[in-house]
């Protein structure tokens, strides 16, 4: 935008030292990570939140709180080694089944994924439980839709995954790029037309009503 | 060697326990390729280069058992059987001259690559699990503050709003009566009064500025007002008949004479 | 825990440091604000927490979040100076009065301009609400006073104003004729809307509703 030198003195951003106090206040007043772009319209106009969350990063490298990144947002975390400390504020995770543990991570290696291409690697149909559960946990939601056939929904992993499993982005999970180079997580077709695994006639048409809304 | 010995051993126990398990746990399994990945762990090889014969035969033994117990089997679980008996003799004969479809090799190759990836996705599913975990590990902030709403409203107007704002405003100044200035403003009718007035009483070309009311002169609204009035009330006059006007030269003064004498 | 041997980990407190650690992320962690005792419960046997609190207290000065003591015990607080971050703001738009908009154009076109002198062109006076408003709004601003009787205040136009109007000055503002040219000038009150014969009371006045929406 267009400002004369006057309109541009009137705006000046804060230094940076002081951008990063900012910074450094929201994160920690936020049990939930915050995106940049929210810092933006928080701090005054002409600040940089990715410079001080930069600066803040390093700041806090080694101390018993860190700043972590979690997909496109930020937020402060204790050290994961100082856990021992917090058996008052552990939260006892819920239970997940074996199917939704498995489920869940397809979905995080392959997303986004149909429910359809799930099934094809467990070899087994999924139950609505299983996602239901994993799209309350909110640990999952609704990706796009394929552009195959039947435009079936997909499934991918939400931030609040992220952050649980403490990642930086979904390209970081562990194994990633292995099991990619050891083409496991190829949809691979089946050679002829011989389904496997009890593969029934998709279960997405039979109850469309499941995942749209 | 006695190493050797006993690994076997634990082998041969580990296979009873689990075909036992097999077959009173049949709930247990997450379908037939999970099944078929339990069988396949017997073999203790890398899954690439698992004995698809192998885990099929060991595979339809345990449907076969399962059917003497009178295990109720999931329909997909004797599909699978059905499919692997099928892939066992494919595999087992050479292929018939113009045979359709995949070869023996390839299905079990694919197979292969299932179970492998099934595998993979459990091992990763493991590691994911095993990960330092929010609240478990690591934790968020125990006393989160509180955003204050503080809800401020924003006029906002457009360079057209305020266009159109001072537009009304000049408008409505053309149509406001002239009673409002009627102290700085010398009509056209007060004009002609005065100069029918004056007109008999001046003998040849006169100014027609001298014809402006006293009072009129210094004040630059005022002269203008009075200037014009009688400008047009002389034009008015010399419509009539009633004078002439001339003008020497571009912006030379304007001059009257009455006619009226004449006549 | 890190530990060198059983011996160590019996009657040795781990280095000051990691105890700042220790006390940081519980007391990030921490729902209320957590005391001596039962950090010294917490924490490996044999720790100082008063030290390391003192230690960690230091740390924070002058950063964007406190240690502070609440009562007899601690807790990170966000620094008082930045207590506006912690306010989520929000907006509502407002479509600006007409009389506002009428008396800002007045000095928008006619800066510096008196009260009297925006009252004599609108042709009804000015409510009082109505200059606060855009005063408040930082798009006026009190000019010079006028070298006349009474030495009345003038209102001019801020760069606020400029700037949300992406003027660069005031006399960008189109003029009369491009006014008439832009047929704005045609835009005639519907009738009856004319006040006639001038100072009636400002319809400001009767209606404490003073903005239009």
């Amino acid at each position: 935008m267009p400002q004369d030198s006057a309109a541009d003195s009137l705006f000046e951003a804060p230094p940076l030292a002081e951008q990063e106090r900012m910074v450094e206040a929201v994160l920690f007043a936020s049990a939930t990570p915050v995106t940049v772009r929210d810092l933006e319209v928080r701090m005054p106009h002409g600040c940089d939140p990715g410079a001080a969350l930069e600066h803040l990063r390093k700041r806090y490298e080694g101390r018993g709180v860190h700043v972590v990144r979690v997909g496109d947002a930020w937020a402060i975390r204790t050290a994961p080694d100082l856990g021992f400390l917090m058996q008052k504020e552990t939260t006892e995770a819920r239970k997940l089944s074996r199917a939704a543990i498995e489920t869940l991570a397809i979905i995080a290696y392959h997303q986004p994924v149909t429910r359809a291409e799930i099934e094809e690697i467990r070899g087994v149909s999924v139950s609505r439980g299983t996602i239901d559960q994993l799209l309350e946990m909110e640990w999952i939601r609704l990706g796009r839709r394929k552009m195959t056939p039947g435009r079936p929904v997909t499934f991918v992993v939400t931030p609040q995954f992220l952050d649980h499993f403490g990642l930086e982005s979904a390209r970081d999970l562990p194994g990633l790029k292995e099991l990619r180079a050891a083409g496991l997580l190829e949809n691979r077709p089946p050679p002829g037309a011989v389904p496997l695994g009890g593969h029934e006639p998709d279960e997405d048409e039979d109850q469309p009503e499941l995942f749209e809304d | 060697m006695a190493e050797n010995l006993f690994e076997e051993q634990d082998t041969s126990v580990a296979e009873r326990l689990a075909a036992e398990a097999l077959i009173v746990d049949v709930e247990g399994f997450e379908g037939p390729l999970d099944l078929l990945l339990t069988l396949s762990r017997t073999q203790k090889v890398d899954l690439r280069q698992i004995s698809v014969l192998e885990l099929a035969r060991q595979y339809l033994v345990f449907v076969e058992k399962a059917k003497e117990l009178r295990i109720e089997l999931a329909a997909d679980y004797l599909v699978m059987a059905a499919w692997l008996a099928f892939l066992k003799s494919r595999l087992l004969l050479p292929p018939e001259p113009g045979d359709e479809g995949p070869s023996g090799d390839e299905l079990a190759a694919h197979l292969a690559f299932q179970l492998e990836r099934l595998q993979a996705m459990r091992d990763a599913a493991a590691r994911l699990m095993g990960r330092d975990r929010l609240g478990r590990d690591f934790f968020a902030r125990g006393e989160a503050e509180n955003m204050t709403r503080i809800s401020t409203v924003q006029y906002s107007a457009s360079l057209l709003d305020l266009m159109q704002g001072y537009a009304r405003i000049r408008t409505r100044d053309d149509f406001r009566p002239f009673v409002l200035d009627r102290e700085s403003v010398f009509t056209m009718e007060e004009a002609l009064e005065r100069m029918r007035g004056l007109l008999g009483f001046t003998g040849g070309w006169t100014d027609i500025l001298s014809y402006l009311p006293d009072g009129w002169h210094s004040d630059p609204v005022k002269r203008r007002s009075a200037t014009a009035a009688t400008f047009a009330a002389a034009l008015q006059l010399a419509k009539e008949g009633k004078l002439e006007v001339r003008q020497t030269d571009t912006f030379a003064p304007i001059q009257l004479r009455s006619l009226e004498e004449d006549s």
